[in-house]
């Protein structure tokens, strides 16, 4: 199989982010000997992105919204360059239908789905309506939007407490509460609707029964333009600080093969409902029942999509590319075989002491591990300033290993030789270090609440 | 004041550590750095000094900076900049004096592109020579047709245009040179 | 599989040697629970290994005779320091029988085969009768030493010229001469036999035809106390400067899977002929009618072991120290599976231009690729001083792809994100990337001349 | 100069911490790493100034510092950055300008275990207070049975024995503290 010279119909992208997964994307358009362009707001100036990349455009100051976030910016530069093709990344414009729909208005080429099926499924409530439609698995709840206190009141107490209200529009955490008192119910809900107006614009939110103690699992999904579908395992990331993940890996431990499988095979037949085309995660929770319940898609590439491509061998930002160009997927599910085990943690400038809140400033030390069967993916370096501006991420380091008691004691290994310091800057290494260690995470028995329990552990001592 | 906004910031001394001295410091060093990269020649003597905070650096003579060793970062495109003060308490610093200080540029406040008239074919907004007020209309900025006007901020004379009509330009790019009206005063 | 609290016999391991193996072995211990400690030489005391180790010993000034050659030391340093297991890296004192046997004696655990298999094969002519018994081709030549000039030119004539001429004691590309013209014999035996006496202190040589165009082709194989052994695919090393290798792949590109297995099990059925423990390397010959013949055994880990580890995930180094303690082979040879391929660019403080002279000195920048499939093992940092003394080996390079095209286009994009440099340091990337590039190289048509015809090529422009 | 070689090692020189001067020199040293990593050309001269605290570099003519600074590393050999303040004493003394100026060190010629007399019980080679020769036997080392003798290179006084008898030794160690006595016929 030749990979250079293949009909790309494009020869540059831009690549509409930075940080870690921009130089990702940039490695990938190297390797397809495609041209990259980093973009970056002034703070970024001095990345590694902008360093690495074959061509770079200023785009605006600081804060995300006039420069990752501003779609004429980043249309501009994308012209400046001559890219012929954009590459989200994850957050900022990813998943933003407007952006998608202006890429195709302006001729350039959005590698994701189509704008249709970006609306189609960032909307919540449409989302769950058409995979209950193909049998997915939904938690008890509704599909329509609820405004009325009182109708939710009602559907509430048909579900059962503690139930969870979610903004139609959130995604990746945000927009939603749990309200477990039928009393407090008047207030939370009003309170989410509003939170879900400001950071959303829009204010419908939904209901559904509230698993606390659940497992998250998700199915990567890989769709070219001509219906073609394969799943590529699934990944558990049920060690989460706020509901956004801290360490995720594949297989996920102690589950059924069978129960993964079907939920592989509802995560294609979703994605052909949809008619999705690119990579997509599908996130489900599973009760302790062995139940899996579906929640929401993942229209982009994930943070922690590195998992999958370890186990697997797949490239999936190349994949991405080579379906955005119109080739059908190289791919067919038997093909697909799942090696060993690996996991990814975030390494994230953030204080768990203080209750993760982030601690941007000057790194003075950087030493990330290496060795066999470890991957770090990073966009620091010694005397990287980490800015206050955007996600506090700095560094996903990935193991494999045979079998997951090896990639725990690689991961702890691997941890165990990461240097980073700064004044002023706090990073999650030692608490990742604590979850490979911690009794629950390594027999598997853990749930979503395992950092909220470490964490009043922890203070309690 | 015409802050090239983006085109130097980066250095935004937090950090500091150790009070307000720490502080001080970066100040003067990120003041420093940015002087550094925006005087057209590499000098041979720097020094910055605000308060007691000091910061002096001097190379040999004949080994004059070039460019881009030490560190990556793309010597960002477009990168000019103000700076260096005389004996400012603090940070007044960001103004100039001497031949730097007299030229001040009117960057680009966006990605887009840069026309220098009003419409194809019309006379340009300024011509180099002209005097400009603050809020005078001197280019437009086009980014997805949306026409951004690009205005003088200061009294000043345009000493030159420095990008080309229907040129693409980058956030902070500077458009114009400027000659401050004050300056020529004094 | 338990990984902890596995029963080694054994808690703190030290290693004999520097540079990037001593960091393999190092985070092979860290990851069985073992402790480490490093020696050094006074130049090496602010090494990444010194500062990785859990323990650190002194051993003497930067000649490595005085140092990381020296039995005495070696063995002060393992008592001073409580080790009771000693990993010898390679080179230095790895396949040196004395210190095997020092070891033995003084009752530390030599991590390596049994001190009497090591002098049986590191005796190149013994090796070469005992492998001829039991049934695996040797290229035409003598099994004993031959010790006359006379008799020199008459085998030589009976096998045909070009001939070459071999220290017993020799190996790593050391003690050999070619003859092209029979006058030439009587100067270079000579010459030879003067060299293995200075390098070696022993004079013993022995001749074998000579392939000018022959692939090198090598066998890993691993074997326990018990009489069980394995052999983990094959790697070709056919680039090589001055018989010392650059690159290394594995698979062998274009060779028959049938006569690869053949050679696996040429090697298997050597090792067990030799009772040999531990990890070894059977390196071959192959000549353009695809006939294989044996050559000599490495009796350690080599340099270019990580393409193994990336196609069969099996730790090699991890292998090798659960051997030594007495554990049975866990991998059976149908277990052993080879996934796509990988290759390895050994970046050198070397300048090419200059017949890749060393070129020690600081280092100002080091930037290291990473990414997806991408390894970097490496001592080197900014600001570490390549010292004159050692080998001028300043890191490797790895990757892994599903196939050899997608795994060499990976490589370019690797070696282009490297970034190298300090006064008067020269490096082998460009020249590595060169090799990459190369139709020979890239359309697998290449052999071990394929360094001297880009040599000579660059120089003629 | 007898090198203490080896016994600094890895842990060597963290975070000063020596009371407010100590962090204010740290702020200053930081802020002079950093102004040297950004600067594009290496500099001859660097000097920092905040209060008394300061801290100056200097570069022979022609061999500027293209020396290892850039990045961290572990506490380079040699690149130790100077941490000089204008008379804070507690750092002072870590530079050591006058105790060890009179001091040398005997150090091990190899790892090996430390014995201070000929046989077990009988008397020491030397005591503190004993004047040496050079050539003098005053110590033996042993490594695998072989018995090496630790002679005096100096005329000096033994001023402390570093090692207790039957310890085991690395490379370089410093097993005697001696008062060379040129220095002190001065």
């Amino acid at each position: 199989m030749s990979n250079r010279g293949d009909p790309f119909g494009f020869d540059t992208v831009l690549i509409a982010n930075r940080g870690e997964i921009a130089l990702r994307v940039i490695r990938a358009c190297r390797e397809l000997g495609l041209r990259s362009v980093a973009v970056y707001s002034t703070v970024d100036r001095d990345s590694l992105a902008v360093r690495l990349a074959d061509d770079r455009v200023a785009i605006g100051p600081a804060p995300a919204r006039n420069s990752y976030l501003s779609i004429p910016a980043i249309v501009e530069a994308a012209r400046h360059s001559g890219a012929q093709a954009i590459h989200p990344g994850y957050g900022f414009l990813s998943e933003d239908p407007d952006f998608a729909e202006v890429c195709e208005a302006e001729g350039l080429l959005f590698i994701g789905p189509p704008a249709k099926v970006l609306a189609r499924l960032g909307d919540k409530s449409t989302a769950r309506a058409l995979m209950s439609k193909v049998g997915l698995p939904l938690l008890p709840g509704t599909t329509e939007p609820v405004s009325d206190v009182t109708e939710a009141e009602r559907i509430a107490s048909e579900i059962g407490y503690p139930v969870i209200v979610k903004a139609v529009a959130g995604g990746g955490g945000r927009g939603m509460s749990v309200i477990t008192d039928p009393a407090d119910l008047q207030r939370i809900f009003q309170q989410t609707q509003a939170n879900a107006l400001a950071l959303f614009g829009d204010s419908r939110v939904y209901l559904e029964r509230y698993l606390p103690t659940a497992r998250h699992v998700e199915i990567q999904v890989l769709c070219d333009r001509y219906g073609n579908a394969v799943w590529l395992g699934a990944r558990d990331c049920s060690v989460q600080r706020r509901r956004q993940k801290l360490v995720e890996e594949t297989p996920p431990p102690g589950l059924n093969p069978a129960l993964i499988e079907r939920m592989g095979e509802d995560a294609v037949c979703g994605a052909l409902a949809a008619e999705y085309v690119g990579a997509a995660t599908f996130e489900f929770l599973v009760d302790d029942q062995g139940r899996h319940y579906f929640m929401e898609v993942n229209c982009r590439i994930q943070v922690e999509h590195p998992v999958t491509e370890m186990v697997t061998g797949v490239d999936l930002v190349a994949e991405q590319l080579r379906i955005a160009a119109g080739q059908p997927l190289s791919l067919r599910q038997p093909e697909i075989t799942l090696q060993g085990a690996a996991i990814e943690c975030r390494v994230n400038a953030e204080d768990p002491q203080r209750g993760f809140i982030p601690t941007p400033g000057r790194l003075t030390e950087y030493w990330p591990p290496a060795g066999p069967f470890v991957r770090v993916d990073s966009h620091a370096f010694p005397g990287y300033e980490i800015p206050a501006t955007y996600d506090p991420l700095l560094a996903k380091v990935v193991v494999w290993a045979p079998d997951r008691p090896r990639a725990i004691v690689r991961m702890r290994r691997a941890l165990s030789e990461f240097t980073v310091s700064g004044p002023g800057v706090a990073t999650t290494l030692d608490f990742l270090d604590a979850v490979m260690r911690d009794p629950r995470f390594v027999s598997a028995t853990h749930d979503t609440s395992l950092v909220d329990q470490m964490t009043s552990e922890r203070t309690a001592q | 004041m015409t802050e090239p906004a983006g085109v130097v910031s980066t250095g935004g001394g937090t950090t500091g550590g150790a009070g307000a001295v720490g502080e001080l410091l970066d100040v003067v060093r990120a003041s420093t750095t940015r002087l550094l990269s925006s005087v057209p020649l590499p000098p041979q003597v720097i020094r910055v000094r605000a308060g007691d905070v000091a910061v002096e650096l001097e190379w040999p003579v004949g080994g004059t900076a070039d460019s881009g060793l030490t560190m990556p970062g793309p010597v960002a495109p477009g990168s000019a900049s103000i700076a260096s003060g005389t004996q400012p308490p603090a940070l007044a610093a960001a103004e100039s004096t001497d031949t730097t200080e007299t030229t001040r540029y009117l960057t680009a406040s966006m990605v887009g592109v840069f026309y220098r008239a009003p419409e194809p074919g019309a006379k340009p907004f300024v011509e180099p020579g002209d005097l400009v007020v603050p809020g005078q209309q001197v280019a437009i900025l086009e980014a997805m047709k949306l026409m951004v006007p690009v205005e003088a901020d200061i009294h000043a004379r345009i000493v030159e245009v420095l990008v080309e009509n229907g040129q693409s330009v980058e956030y902070g790019q500077p458009l114009f040179a400027l000659a401050p009206l004050e300056a020529e005063g004094e």
